[in-house]
């Protein structure tokens, strides 16, 4: 169940609204967010900024009222922003923070974990319609960005345009979301002090229907192909340090408990090793926010691994979600004796 | 780096025949860190102890390997002899090469192949052990028994003629048990309150004990030495202090329809009641699910009565908190519920009774004072057939698949009671076996049949038909004459199966005492530490461990009594020093490691920590050593490999996998 | 000037690769990188950016530096060979052509690297200028000129031609060893073709980005400036930026152990991490903004310090587009550059 | 005997026994002379939930073909509840190793009882058969490990 912790009164929030109808996602947590910096609720805002590129906003502080002015909220702010909030847990005063509906999960697992002090955060609940894929766009062909119109999807443009150095490009909006999206966990916010702008449910794919088609395979092709998406992994660790469930102070790959530290894949093991352990270390915690495959720089559907443990768990130990919940103990902390034995995967076939 | 010595014994030739001892011991010496290496004949011996002793004095050693037997047979062997020569009793590993090798290889190049992996990894291991020492815990000089039967009386008693406090915690109003249920034992024939009674008035007389009946334990927390424990004293709506135990109350009582419980619901008591004459304390309760005044408010009948002014109406449970240093476990015995055993007719006849409504029929201050009636009516019997292992030594679902032990002998003291006052009523007895170990009992069962002519008959009842006249029909087989048999009876006895009093589940989790498929408490060794629960501290005593008879029960309840006596003599226990540990660098205070930890070991604080120059406060996972029993649970749930196992640490544990796997 | 069509490729592929090692940019799962070339290789030149730069080809991500072997108590040593096998990389683009330079300085400069240098020596590059460059790309910042790249053999895809042009003696060599497969050609093509890269490259959003504020002289102002503590906050701590570039070179050597001995290797690491050059008293860079200042500061200021002026940056904009928090090297210079400029110009300091 | 024979495929096998049960089943199993192939090597932990995945990645990484893990019975965990969390995180693990590929019979978890010597025997025996029909682990060795 969703967690609100009621700051205004209902009356006052329908003003809100009502008064922030016509105005973009963005302009109304600017105003808000302003409002909240003057009246010192919070001490800093936890959002996106316009980065360099149209389709690369950058996650981002701002302390005064004047900075809010580079505030962007719009398709591209995929990051899910709720790791940042291990960090500002530590920080003086609240951090306001802006949660779409599926970061919202990370976010209530790490307060399940420690890892992030709701008291220190302010939470802006904000509305989602689907986040965008830079990759899926420039697979289209689409290159030399200039500008991209359409990023802020509205109810009647689900087109995006795009210029370049070598056209006007467009493509729909649906074809370039993230893969996440399209299995989107639905439009309710798992915790918030406040709700801005709509949310739409893009869920129109079978979430687990890639693991199924896995594990259709062949023992030798399922080895093949994951093989092939891990050859190409560079160890960046940017599937990890983005990763909200693996929140370590230092990983193990790090450390020296399990003569594990490496930093490349000098054999094909190394990277086996690292993706199943990275994996199963966040099984039973791992909300599925899907930023592990948004970062590779490589492309591997990092997510599949993770998926695969949560339809592990849904069949064997019954539906989870984690994070939807403020329940201590998840699938591997628990038990029941009548649980499945192992053997279980050699039968299966 | 360590200076390593390794042990290689020959076991006379049980190791020696198939292991190339020389070639191990060899070996060995190309091994990083060993310094020293020999084989000899018996290394447990004298001789083979001081040899390492010898070694590891002059050569210096820092750790040592002795290949030898499981270590489950020898660890504590070597680890005191190395300590006796001054090495931290934990730089010991042992390399198993006899379980785990030669005696189950017969190929002696495989064998010796074998050993010599299994040596790496032993000093694999020991490279990379630290001396670990025992940390210390008090003890709280005084005993728990739970369960007031025999079993908890005997216990308390010698515990408390040892000079220690003990309480007992008994969840009826009186303390007593089972065995206050019985009209005589065998194999003697004496009454079973008489020489019950006497125990009872002792425990409740003894300077050091404390009897909390109408109570349970609610609470169960700390580790041997050290127990805290939360009891419920149920409202008894009478004032102890003041009740003389007159005993008017229960006759004035106008609520007397409720199923008396030691009568086993073969007569009915009041209200307000002590369970029996003798009862201990000699204090009623009021049972206040029956008590008029409590359903419906009015009557108070009791409080006008009572001279004393004992009744409280107002009276609340009550939670008494004591540490404990030892804990006993004697929650005896039930009969099990006989609802699957329909075809014996239990339910539809008042004449088919169990053994043990049988012995309340037959005592004096029984349901029929003592005379032998059919409960149907009244009438005495003629015919009475007994059937044995009801529910014992079940081969489905529906009963035990044990022995319940006391049985056969209990049928032949009731035939032998009934022959005896009513030499005209037959007695049958079916049987599967006649089981009779112990002394005298042969003789008692010998004694029955040929003396007082009950009739045995190997074989079992099929099934009993209640006749439209009242009587029974029993239909058998007899196995030696190979005949069905078909017989009337006017009463039926079931020896029904004994099982383990159902709420020990709930405290043996309490207590994290193991218990088996049959709810029997599991004991840490079934021959050699019979009295004791795995988990230290814990002791068992009489029925809750396994079915015995009285003299049975008694013997252990004495040694369970030793036993905590043992523990509470000592100021100080040494812990297990291979418990797990944090990192605080590491640690993410996630709180992942407490949820599955089985001992509430893990807590967590708030710690000002330096990691290399970062100085913050940080939510750590600390481990309470004295109750972490080393599982190594917490280890693994771990993503960061903060918290690590002493002893089983996870270098150590790859270590060997890497020996291995060269 | 030579040229040869497209179709025929294959041909000069395995014409090359009957010889020597060929590495090629390479499809796999949707993602382009070198990697050596067989029958059945996926080609993919049209492909802007290799997601991780060429330099594997001098510089593995990890390589073996050489084995110990554990023989009862005694131990032997075999050094790892250097590369014998000539090699051809083709494909390589103006920017990574500039990144192999800047790692010459580093792995050629006194003590030599001998494994990079073996490989430098048996390796003939074929460049190819950039077609259609990208907003991501500001080589020109560096005076790298992505219409005529450097190399051994310089090449232009042009419509269905390939045009190509030796440059050096081993350029030569390459190609009088497949001349029969390629056909004299005109100049002007090519000459065309680099006029309309060059009009593309005036129009990318970067190609003005402003140096100002850094350089070897910059040292102090740049080290203590407080925009670091600013910049440095999303980022996450990964390696991406480092392993995707062409000019990063740090490396760390480590042991693995194979249960029979030792192999020593080395492999890339990442100044972003946290145990980047750790010792045994711990890391001489604590926080992750010292780290993060790290990397710019090297390429930005302290290798030009020490390398004649010259940024170890080529532009190739890998790390603008993988960057997985937007945070990049544009932004450093660019954050910089305004302050700097504000500062000369009597602007408020930031 | 001839060269083939010499060359027959031995497996290597780590087999991680709890203290309490398994590993006293094992010593059983030695004490009643029920052999199995010298291929297994047990590594003594205290509980089947010390096992951590990252031991049974290691020893694959390390050259072995196969890796069972035993405890106690479920129920009968000296520790009460160790082997219901081991279990759990097996067949996880199991799973994942299964869907990467690695053939699932090169992994294995079965409750043994000090009393069950023969059932250690039994099991340790048709382990090593059900490896030895697998083959050398390929899938997830590094190759770096390999004795050349």
């Amino acid at each position: 169940m969703p967690e609100c912790v009621k700051t205004m009164s209902q009356a006052e929030r329908e003003i809100h609204l009502m008064t922030a109808q016509q105005q973009t996602t963005q302009t109304q947590v600017v105003n808000r967010a302003k409002e909240l910096l003057a009246d010192g609720t919070v001490a800093r805002v936890l959002g996106w900024k316009a980065g360099e590129l149209p389709y690369a906003p950058q996650p981002a502080y701002f302390e005064k009222e004047e900075d809010l002015e580079e505030f962007v909220y719009n398709g591209f702010c995929g990051a899910n922003l709720s790791k940042y909030m291990i960090e500002a847990s530590k920080l003086d005063g609240k951090t306001l923070v802006c949660l779409k509906p599926c970061d919202t999960y990370s976010f209530r697992q790490l307060m399940k974990e420690h890892r992030v002090d709701r008291e220190k955060a302010y939470i802006i609940g904000v509305g989602c319609k689907g986040k965008l894929d830079i990759e899926k766009i420039k697979a289209q062909g689409i290159k030399g960005i200039q500008s991209i119109q359409g990023a802020e999807r509205t109810d009647d443009a689900d087109t995006l345009t795009i210029q370049t150095l070598y056209g006007e490009r467009t493509c729909a909006y649906a074809d370039v979301m993230l893969e996440r999206c399209h299995v989107c966990k639905g439009k309710e916010h798992m915790i918030f002090d406040e709700l801005i702008g709509e949310s739409r449910d893009t869920k129109d794919r079978d979430r687990f229907a890639q693991v199924k088609e896995i594990e259709a395979m062949t023992p030798g092709e399922r080895f093949a192909f994951f093989q092939k998406e891990l050859s190409r992994c560079i160890r960046c660790n940017a599937c990890r340090n983005v990763c909200p469930a693996c929140s370590c102070r230092k990983c193990v790959f790090d450390s020296s408990q399990f003569d594990s530290a490496q930093k490349a894949n000098a054999d094909p093991f190394e990277e086996k090793m690292f993706h199943i352990i990275r994996a199963f270390h966040v099984a039973g915690r791992c909300t599925d926010c899907g930023e592990c495959s948004r970062v590779c720089p490589q492309g591997i559907p990092l997510h599949l691994f993770n998926r695969k443990f949560i339809k592990d768990i849904n069949e064997f130990y019954g539906e989870y979600q984690a994070g939807a919940d403020l329940e201590p103990r998840g699938p591997l902390t628990s038990y029941v004796f009548e649980d499945v034995e192992p053997g279980i995967v050699a039968e299966r076939g | 780096m360590q200076r390593v010595g390794v042990f290689v014994c020959h076991c006379g030739s049980n190791i020696a025949a198939t292991v190339d001892v020389k070639k191990v011991a060899e070996m060995a010496l190309m091994e990083p860190g060993v310094v020293h290496a020999e084989d000899y004949q018996y290394m447990c011996s004298e001789a083979g102890q001081a040899r390492i002793q010898e070694a590891i004095r002059e050569k210096q050693l820092t750790g040592i390997v002795v290949c030898s037997c499981s270590p489950r047979m020898h660890e504590t062997t070597f680890r005191t002899a190395a300590q006796r020569a001054g090495l931290n009793p934990y730089m010991v590993e042992i390399a198993n090469i006899r379980e785990h090798c030669s005696w189950i290889h017969k190929d002696m190049e495989e064998a010796t192949k074998k050993a010599v992996l299994l040596m790496r990894a032993a000093v694999a291991k020991v490279n990379l052990n630290t001396p670990l020492r025992p940390g210390e815990s008090r003890v709280t000089k005084r005993a728990l028994v739970i369960g007031g039967g025999i079993a908890g009386i005997q216990t308390a008693l010698d515990i408390a003629d040892a000079g220690y406090e003990v309480d007992i915690v008994e969840k009826t109003p009186s303390i007593g048990g089972r065995m206050s249920q019985l009209d005589k034992t065998f194999p003697t024939l004496d009454c079973s309150a008489c020489i019950l009674t006497p125990k009872m008035v002792e425990a409740n007389a003894h300077e050091r004990i404390t009897i909390y009946t109408y109570s349970e334990v609610e609470k169960v927390t700390g580790f041997v030495g050290d127990f805290t424990v939360d009891i419920r004293k149920k409202a008894r709506s009478v004032d102890m202090n003041k009740c003389t135990g007159c005993g008017v109350c229960q006759e004035k009582c106008p609520s007397k329809k409720t199923p008396s419980e030691f009568n086993r619901g073969l007569s009915t008591r009041s209200a307000i009641y002590t369970p029996f004459a003798q009862a201990i304390p000699n204090v009623p309760v009021i049972d206040r699910e029956h008590c008029i005044k409590f359903q419906t408010g009015k009557c108070g009948v009791c409080a006008k009565v009572c001279q004393a002014g004992a009744i409280d109406y107002e009276q609340k449970d009550e939670i008494i908190t004591q540490k404990y240093g030892a804990i006993v476990v004697a929650t005896g015995f039930d009969m099990i519920r006989l609802d699957d055993y329909d075809e014996y007719a239990y339910s539809q006849s008042k004449d088919v009774v169990t053994s043990l409504e049988l012995e309340r029929i037959m005592n004096a201050a029984g349901p029929t004072k003592g005379h032998l009636e059919r409960l149907s009516d009244g009438k005495a019997p003629k015919e009475i057939v007994f059937i044995q292992c009801v529910g014992s030594r079940c081969a489905d679902n529906r009963g035990k698949s044990y022995c319940s032990k006391i049985c056969c002998m209990y049928t032949a003291k009731h035939a032998m009671l009934i022959r005896d006052k009513y030499p005209d009523v037959n007695v049958t007895v079916f049987y599967i076996d006649v089981r009779t170990p112990g002394k005298n009992f042969d003789e008692f069962y010998r004694r029955a049949v040929e003396e007082y002519g009950v009739n045995y008959i190997k074989g079992q009842v099929g099934k009993v038909i209640p006749q439209p006249d009242g009587r029974l029909l029993v239909q058998g087989v007899d196995l030696i004459d190979n005949r069905q048999i078909l017989k009337e009876a006017d009463m039926v006895v079931l020896a029904a199966a004994i099982e383990p009093d159902p709420d020990v589940r709930k405290i043996a989790t309490m207590l994290t005492a193991s218990i088996d498929t049959n709810n029997f408490l599991t004991e840490a060794h079934a021959k050699l530490r019979p009295v004791e629960s795995p988990t230290a501290g814990i002791f068992l005593s009489g029925v809750c461990q396994g079915p015995k008879d009285i003299p049975e029960t008694v013997s252990q309840a004495g040694a369970a009594a030793v036993k905590a006596i043992g523990l509470l003599a000592k100021d100080k226990l040494l812990t297990n020093p291979c418990t797990a540990h944090s990192d605080e660098l590491l640690c993410n205070g996630c709180s992942q490691c407490a949820n599955v930890c089985p001992y509430g070991a893990i807590s967590y604080e708030d710690r000002q920590v330096n990691d290399h120059g970062i100085r913050e406060v940080r939510r750590i996972a600390v481990v309470n050593d004295a109750l972490c029993q080393g599982c190594g649970a917490c280890t693994v749930t771990c993503p960061s490999g903060a918290m690590d196992l002493q002893g089983f640490s996870n270098r150590q544990i790859l270590a060997e996998v890497d020996a291995l796997c060269r | 000037m030579y040229k040869i069509a497209k179709k025929d490729l294959p041909a000069l592929f395995r014409r090359i690769a009957a010889g020597k090692e060929l590495y090629l940019p390479l499809e796999n799962g949707g993602q382009v990188n070198f990697g050596v070339w067989d029958e059945g290789g996926s080609v993919s030149l049209d492909t802007l950016k290799t997601v991780k730069s060429p330099k594997d080809a001098f510089f593995p991500q990890s390589e073996t530096l050489y084995t110990c072997r554990r023989d009862g108590k005694n131990l032997s040593v075999d050094p790892e060979a250097l590369q014998e096998q000539e090699f051809v990389l083709f494909g390589v683009k103006a920017c990574d052509v500039r990144g192999f330079e800047i790692l010459d300085q580093v792995f050629l400069a006194d003590p030599v690297d001998t494994f990079y240098e073996a490989r430098r020596a048996h390796a003939t590059i074929v460049s190819l200028a950039c077609h259609e460059p990208e907003e991501t790309c500001f080589c020109n910042v560096f005076d790298i000129d992505c219409a005529a790249p450097a190399g051994d053999v310089a090449s232009w895809s042009i419509g269905e031609t390939l045009y190509w042009k030796p440059l050096t003696q081993k350029g030569e060599a390459l190609t009088e060893a497949v001349k029969d497969l390629l056909a004299q050609a005109q100049e002007e093509p090519v000459e065309s073709e680099k006029n309309s890269i060059r009009a593309i490259v005036e129009k990318l959003p970067y190609s003005h980005l402003s140096l100002e504020g850094w350089g070897g002289g910059a040292l102090e102002e740049a080290f203590d400036s407080p925009l670091w503590e600013e910049l440095y906050k999303p980022c996450l701590a990964c390696g991406t930026c480092t392993f995707v570039c062409p000019t990063c070179q740090c490396y760390d050597i480590k042991d693995y152990d194979t249960g029979h001995g030792v192999q020593r290797y080395r492999c890339w690491d990442s100044c972003m991490y946290s145990d980047f050059t750790m010792m045994a008293h711990g890391n001489n860079r604590t926080s992750q903004m010292q780290r993060f200042r790290q990397r710019f500061m090297h390429k930005l200021v302290y290798f030009p310090a020490n390398n004649d002026g010259i940024y170890s940056c080529v532009g190739c904009g890998r790390c603008v587009e993988k960057c997985p928090s937007a945070l990049h090297i544009v932004k450093v210079i660019k954050t910089f550059a305004e302050a700097s400029k504000s500062k000369h110009t009597g602007g408020e300091q930031p | 005997m001839s060269i083939e024979a010499k060359e027959e495929f031995r497996p290597k096998i780590v087999a991680f026994c709890c203290n309490w049960c398994s590993y006293a089943g094992a010593d059983l199993a030695g004490s009643s002379r029920l052999s199995y192939p010298a291929d297994v090597k047990i590594i003594r932990v205290p509980c089947s939930c010390r096992v951590n995945p990252m031991f049974i990645l290691r020893a694959f990484e390390k050259g072995a073909d196969g890796v069972i893990i035993c405890g106690c019975h479920p129920g009968d965990c000296h520790y009460t509840t160790g082997n219901f969390y081991a279990r759990r995180r097996m067949t996880l693990l199991f799973s994942m190793l299964d869907f990467i590929g690695v053939e699932s019979g090169r992994t294995r978890v079965e409750w043994v009882s000090a009393a069950e010597g023969v059932k250690f025997s039994a099991t340790m025996n048709e382990f090593v058969e059900k490896i030895r029909s697998l083959g050398k682990n390929v899938r997830l060795e590094d190759l770096r490990c390999q004795n050349v």
